[in-house]
């Protein structure tokens, strides 16, 4: 009836993981029962959870990154603890746990905290930059945040219910197939992100198209703002890199569930094939992660230096050679395997050759900075920050990538290092880096700068305490994914690194305190123009948070920085007074298609992990009778009036003028 | 904010010499019928990557038999050359009732699905009782990793043509219940794009998988 | 974003499938064509496959050779690619794709047949030396 | 196992490549750094003695300084790349005294097994070889895959089942030293070190001649103990009887390892408090 599903699964003997699910299915009971019963449940159903809305979507898909976030930094402080204590001992995690810790963490983090982050932001920005109302296809996109969404619940059920994978954040066969993981561990895995690659797939079709067919009049493909360019480049490697991992895993399942020999020892599978397979995806996605955020900065520099972006051209044609480099250096994570010389050279200096464009990135931000009038205010600490902190990260890249040094140091916590050094201080500095700097856009105040402030320094300073000794622990000799050790040379930097985890919790709990400080004083910090950093691009030529519509009337574009320029104009000829022409306005009709299917895809993956057919058949006769439905509906559109866009926006207008003249008077 | 400001383009330092008129008039958002259809092609070429990966499993695995048979001891060119008939004129007659789409005639279209269909189905039935014959013999997908990588394949393009025939059947029926209506179009381009793409995944499944594997 | 007023000789671009503006006849013969050479394509494959007329070595470049032609007709004839402007979009997104495709499959390949060349088993060596 | 000590020639010019390569990195990487910090400080909003050029986004000279710049460096390295691969690929055989010994590797679940076909001798978790003397090593796994690494001789490479990959080393100076395993392997993978004993030739060929009499024998059943999942306590040695064992292991003549032995759940062996879990199992004696 139930599979493998047996009441062994709950680990009652297991007090932290236990103690941990409980917490967290309490605090999801209390919010629950906290909506239900203040009344929020049809606010939430009508705006949140059935919008289609790219604004709401996005902040929705931040949100799920930043409750991931705390579970994945949770297993990252775990590990630091017992890599301090476990020094000649067992430390307090045995090996079964702690293996399942460091997967889950690097599982959670790349995929649940990193990708959603960036895709939530480009949802939120991209639409407005461009200047129009929506992505191409907003249910769809919908459906991409609730599949995604589905996905992480998954990795979290696993830690009440079963276990999770204990092979790495890449479940590497043999080790991954059944023979030598017969637990619903990678079966968890597989689930998980085939259903949520799902997702990211459409959300990569929904951006690729929305950049390329939706842009406003006049919007050029050289005057799209930087985020715009480098969200098509990432978008472009989620669509053509997606598929691999979709088809690897499947491999895996396939080997897993119905005795396939694509990676088994046996009957002449081929471990090797899915390493190749799996870094032909694996490479490409970490430029998924870092384009954005390389998108951010450039946003970010330009804005708080008060210039255009230097280099303009030179930086696209960097971002479009970083996207098609990407795809030719997969080998770089294998080079102890064993292939001949010419192989590894060739990959190796192909993954060098990432570090051009890559430079001309930094030098255009350097001279982005040089003339300009350099504000420091949060966001742009977190590009400073980025710079000096992602140089590092990428000069151990490229020393990796010099075949002779990685055989030295493969798998090493020096590689360990130079991933958190350019994913922390790459990707997640952009993302909080864009995190403080739209957030007033989306929400209509700004975060607290002082709260803001200390985050950062403490961020920043941990992450050095806590990553720089992984180089040296490197060096030392010490491999990665190691629940003990016994050599005493290694013990004192993995202390310094337990201090710097801590230094970076402080961090955190800077970034919370700003939220809530920032809530509470929401009138203070309050948004009126619209347009609170003196922004360059078209999200900040309307109202803070945006009307559903985005903009009253699409705007025409007549260059690069197009709302600088609007500006500039209006500035000069008081253009914004004259009464534009409002039209009715079609938006797309909310719509519970993503939700259901989610519930259903929740429904089929929780079957398929612990082999309950007739509940896996009954999730996927829901989800095809959604999509039927949702076929056969006549109406997915509405109408907004033109007199409500005229009243809405003639508030929104009489609102930022005032909040302008405010500026003005006081500067 | 509405005034055109195309004017101002020819001061934009960006402008590519030789291009003007690519680069100055950008008309705003594409209609919605290019914008389903470009999402699709993307999806499409998405699914052809994906596709690739197993093609390259097939390659890589085809010398590991085990023990067992080789493709040349299994396939059968005679079926596969049926089968390569049925797809082929499917795609034909999918071709077919999208110029009755277009010239809004329901008869035709319909009457043109439904061959498309039938043939779709006289495809799926022969590759079914060849995978069906392959496993009665014991050579099933977990015989070899060449089994496992060909069932995969192949099998996998079958999945894709059996969800084909489930959207072909909902296009009838929503076009037999609604008409021609413009979002129904859009769906049936994305439909025809879908069986179209099916057809040359299959130009290269038989080429690589039957002919190539046959021979060698 | 709606499709009422939607001119075609506005814009300047198709959505891939679609075709220009064109009668009923000749869109016919377009199918036509495309079965013709398709079927032409098919015939050759499977005949150079099967008989030894053709140069032993050459039957797989041969088979390779005719797999892109057919794709490619069925490319122009059934889903309408072209070179033309309005395509550019359609065709720069498929050369994008099929660059993915070549890099992967040829990739793999070549990474594959290296590692496997490298690491036969002693024995197989020896097997292959003999 | 300080990589940046090292004791045998692989791992000496491994080290002076990978020293080079942060050298000639930080030449440009320490500027650019500089520059960002004092950009930034100099431009400060609040700084009116700085210029502010509010239009100036190209030129085209800094421009080609911008891209040559990281690729003058990139042609550099890639130099050091092509060269290093091809001089310190693994399979390549390194100089030495004498013609060397043979060691045939096999990773377990979770321990080493050392085979010298040769000297008809073997060893879990120590490697004993002469100073000076190329070490031809041939590694395969029994069960999943692990990789050979001695930090202070060099050239980690992986280990696979059904497959032999080759390293070439040398050890330069008599000591002991550690290796392990660099890749993640299952739960015992933390305690897969071995040791090294680098020793004078004559000391070599009398613990060879010595184990060799050893009334401790890898055949088939020992081996068969050894493929279960455990981690040893202690580091036996063994004569070899079979000296085709790893061409048997290698060609997967013998099935591999078989793997937990607890079906199908591992979660009723979870327990926080159990000391060493692990070591529960077929311990070598
Ligand atoms: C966002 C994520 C991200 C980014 C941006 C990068 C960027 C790079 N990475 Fe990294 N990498 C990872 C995430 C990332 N990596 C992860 C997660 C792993 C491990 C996975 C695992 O095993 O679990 C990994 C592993 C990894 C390996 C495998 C090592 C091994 O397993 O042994 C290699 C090897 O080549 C490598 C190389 C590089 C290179 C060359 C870059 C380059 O793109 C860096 C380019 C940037 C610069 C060089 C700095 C700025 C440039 C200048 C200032 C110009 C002048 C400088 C020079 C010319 C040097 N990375
Ligand atoms: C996006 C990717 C990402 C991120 C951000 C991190 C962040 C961190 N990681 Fe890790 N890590 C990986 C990806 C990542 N990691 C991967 C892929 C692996 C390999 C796994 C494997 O071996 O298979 C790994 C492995 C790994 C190990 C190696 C284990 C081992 O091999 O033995 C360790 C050891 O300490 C570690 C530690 C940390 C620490 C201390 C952080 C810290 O920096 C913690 C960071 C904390 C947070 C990110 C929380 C952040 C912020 C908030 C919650 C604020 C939210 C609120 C508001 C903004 C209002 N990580
Ligand atoms: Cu892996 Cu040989
Ligand atoms: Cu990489």
């Amino acid at each position: 009836m139930f599979g493998r599903l047996t009441w062994s699964a709950i680990p009652i003997d297991q007090p932290i993981p236990l103690v941990a699910g409980a917490v967290v299915l309490v605090a999801i009971l209390a919010v629950l029962a906290w909506v239900v019963l203040a009344g929020h449940l049809p606010y939430l159903w009508r705006e949140w959870i059935t919008s289609v809305d790219h604004k709401r979507i996005g902040v929705m898909y931040t949100l799920l990154a930043m409750v991931m976030l705390l579970r994945g930094f949770s297993d990252a402080i775990m590990m630091r603890a017992q890599q301090t204590m476990a020094f000649q001992s067992q430390g307090y995690l045995p090996p079964e746990h702690y293996n399942q810790i460091f997967s889950a963490h690097g599982t959670i983090m790349i995929f649940f905290v990193a990708m959603p982050f960036v895709i939530g932001l480009m949802n939120l920005v991209v639409p407005l930059q461009l200047g129009v109302r929506d992505v191409a296809f907003p249910t769809l996109n919908s459906v991409g945040f609730w599949l995604t969404a589905t996905g992480a619940l998954l990795v979290n059920m696993s830690l009440v219910i079963g276990e999770f994978a204990r092979t790495g954040w890449l479940p590497y066969p043999p080790l991954s197939e059944l023979t030598y993981s017969p637990g619903v561990g990678v079966d968890y895995y597989t689930w998980s992100l085939e259903i949520s690659g799902v997702g990211t797939l459409v959300a990569g079709i929904n951006l690729v198209t929305t950049v390329l067919k939706l842009r406003t009049r006049g919007m050029t493909y050289l005057r799209m703002p930087m985020f715009c360019w480098t969200t098509l480049a990432s978008n472009l490697l989620i669509v053509a890199a997606f598929p691999i991992l979709t088809a690897t895993l499947a491999m895996l399942i396939l080997d897993r569930y119905f005795g396939f020999h694509f990676f088994t020892n046996e009957a002449g599978g081929n471990v090797m094939m899915f390493m190749n397979l799996i870094w032909a995806w694996g490479h490409p996605e970490v430029y998924i992660l870092v384009l954005p955020a390389f998108g951010i900065f450039s946003e970010v520099v330009s804005t708080f230096s008060g210039k255009p972006l230097f280099g303009y051209r030179s930086m696209v044609l960097a971002t479009m050679a970083i996207c098609i480099i990407s795809f030719m250096v997969w080998l770089h994570h294998f080079f102890t395997m064993g292939a001949g010389p010419d192989v590894n050279a060739i990959f190796g200096i192909a993954s060098m050759i990432i570090a051009v464009p890559t430079g001309v990135k930094i030098y255009n931000w350097l001279f982005t900075m040089y003339g300009g009038r350099v504000r420091f205010a949060t966001p742009m600490l977190w590009a400073i920050g980025f710079m000096v902190t992602f140089i590092i990260g990428g000069l151990t890249g490229v020393l990796v990538a010099v075949p002779p040094a990685d055989f030295l140091l493969h798998n090493s916590l020096f590689l360990v290092a130079h991933f958190h050094n350019v994913i922390i201080g790459g990707v997640l500095f952009g993302a909080f880096a864009g995190y403080t700097y739209w957030f007033p856009k989306a929400f209509g105040f700004r975060l607290h700068e002082g709260w803001g402030k200390a985050a950062f320094w403490f961020w920043l300073i941990g992450f050095y305490v806590a990553f720089m000794p992984l180089y040296a622990a490197g060096l030392l000799g010490m491999t990665r994914r190691m629940q003990h050790y016994d050599v005493a040379a290694w013990r004192p930097w993995m202390m310094v690194a337990g201090v710097g985890a801590v230094l970076i919790l402080i961090g955190i709990l800077c970034q919370i305190m700003q939220l809530v400080v920032s809530i509470r004083h929401r009138a203070e910090l309050r948004d009126r123009t619209g347009d609170p950093w003196d922004g360059r691009s078209l999200e900040w030529a309307t109202a803070s948070p945006p009307p559903v519509f985005n903009f009253a009337v699409m705007p025409d574009v007549a260059g690069e920085d197009a709302y600088w320029r609007i500006k500039a104009h209006a500035r000069a000829q008081d253009l914004q007074k004259s009464g534009p022409d409002y039209r009715d306005i079609e938006m797309p009709r909310n719509s519970p298609t993503g939700f259901v299917c989610a519930f259903f895809a929740t429904i089929m993956g929780f079957a398929l992990i612990w082999h309950i057919w007739w509940m896996v058949a009954l999730g996927g006769i829901g989800a095809f009778a959604t999509f039927v439905v949702f076929a056969w509906r006549d109406h997915d559109e509405y109408v907004i009036p033109a007199d409500d866009v005229a009243r809405i926006d003639r508030a929104n207008l009489a609102e930022r003028r005032a909040g302008m003249q405010l500026e003005a008077a006081a500067p | 904010m509405t005034e055109t400001t195309f004017d101002h383009a020819h001061g934009d330092p960006n402008r590519l010499r030789g291009m003007q008129d690519v680069v100055a008039a950008h008309e705003g958002p594409a209609p919605k019928r290019i914008v389903t259809g470009y999402g699709f092609w993307i999806f499409l070429l998405s699914d052809i990557v994906m596709f690739s990966c197993f093609f390259a499993a097939y390659a890589v695995l085809l010398g590991n038999t085990a023990g067992g048979p080789k493709g040349s001891e299994l396939f059968d060119l005679r079926n596969v050359a049926v089968e390569t008939g049925c797809l082929l004129l499917s795609s034909f007659t999918c071709g077919m009732a999208s110029i009755a789409a277009k010239a809004r005639n329901r008869l035709y279209f319909q009457l043109a699905m439904a061959v498309t269909c039938v043939l779709g189905l006289a495809f799926l039935a022969i590759e079914g009782r060849e995978f069906a014959a392959l496993v009665m013999r014991g050579d099933g997908p977990s015989r070899s990793a060449f089994l496992s990588a060909f069932f995969t394949l192949v099998g996998c393009h079958g999945l894709h043509v059996s969800a084909g025939i489930l959207w072909l059947l909902t296009m009838m029926a929503q076009v037999f219940a609604k008409g021609f209506r413009a979002d129904i179009e859009r769906r049936f381009l994305c439909f025809a794009l879908f069986w179209h793409a099916l057809d040359i995944i299959w130009v290269a499944v038989f080429s690589v998988v039957y002919l190539l594997g046959s021979a060698s | 974003m709606s499709d009422q007023g939607f001119e075609w000789h506005r814009r300047s671009d198709l959505a891939p499938g679609d075709q220009e503006q064109r009668g009923v006849g000749l869109k016919l013969i377009g199918y036509l064509t495309g079965l013709g050479l398709a079927v032409i394509l098919t015939a050759t494959s499977f005949f150079v496959a099967s008989t030894d007329l053709v140069w032993e070595p050459s039957i797989p470049v041969a088979i390779i050779v005719l797999a892109i032609a057919q794709m490619g007709v069925h490319l122009v004839f059934f889903l309408h690619i072209t070179t033309g402007p309005d395509n550019t979009n359609n065709v720069l997104a498929l050369a994008f794709g099929l660059l993915i495709v070549f890099l992967v499959i040829a990739g793999s390949l070549w990474i594959m047949a290296n590692l496997n060349h490298n690491m036969l088993p002693m024995d197989q060596i020896m097997r292959m030396q003999r | 196992m300080n990589i940046l000590d090292p004791q045998g020639p692989i791992a000496a010019a491994e080290r002076t490549i990978l020293i080079d390569s942060i050298g000639i990195m930080l030449a440009i990487v320490l500027p650019t750094i500089a520059a960002i910090l004092a950009f930034a400080f100099w431009f400060r909003h609040s700084n009116s003695r700085a210029r502010y050029l509010p239009d100036w986004a190209y030129s085209g000279r800094l421009e080609l300084v911008v891209w040559s710049i990281p690729a003058l460096t990139v042609i550099l390295l890639g130099g050091v790349a092509w060269i290093g691969s091809h001089q310190l690929d693994p399979a390549q055989p390194v100089q030495g005294t004498g013609p060397g010994i043979t060691v045939q590797v096999v990773s377990l679940d979770w321990k080493w097994l050392f085979i010298y076909p040769d000297q008809r001798v073997a060893g879990v978790n120590t490697l004993t070889v002469p100073v000076g003397a190329p070490l031809h090593l041939q590694l395969t796994s029994a069960s999943v895959m692990n990789a050979f690494f001695i930090p202070q001789l060099g050239s980690m490479i992986y280990t696979m089942n059904g497959m032999v990959t080759r390293l070439e080393l040398r050890a330069d100076e008599v000591g002991d030293y550690q290796g392990l395993s660099s890749h993640f392997s299952g739960d015992g993978f933390p305690d897969m070190l071995f040791d090294v004993h680098v020793v004078p030739q004559l000391q070599f060929d009398d613990w060879a001649s010595r184990t060799v009499r050893s009334d401790q024998a890898l055949n088939q059943e020992s081996y068969t103990r050894l493929l279960k999942q455990s981690v040893p306590k202690d580091k036996p040695v063994y004569r070899l009887d079979d000296p085709e064992l790893f061409q048997a292991i290698s060609t997967q003549k013998i099935a591999p390892g078989p793997g937990p032995e607890q079906e199908p759940s591992p979660l009723s062996r979870l327990s926080a408090n159990l000391p060493e879990p692990i070591c529960e199992g077929t311990h070598v004696r």
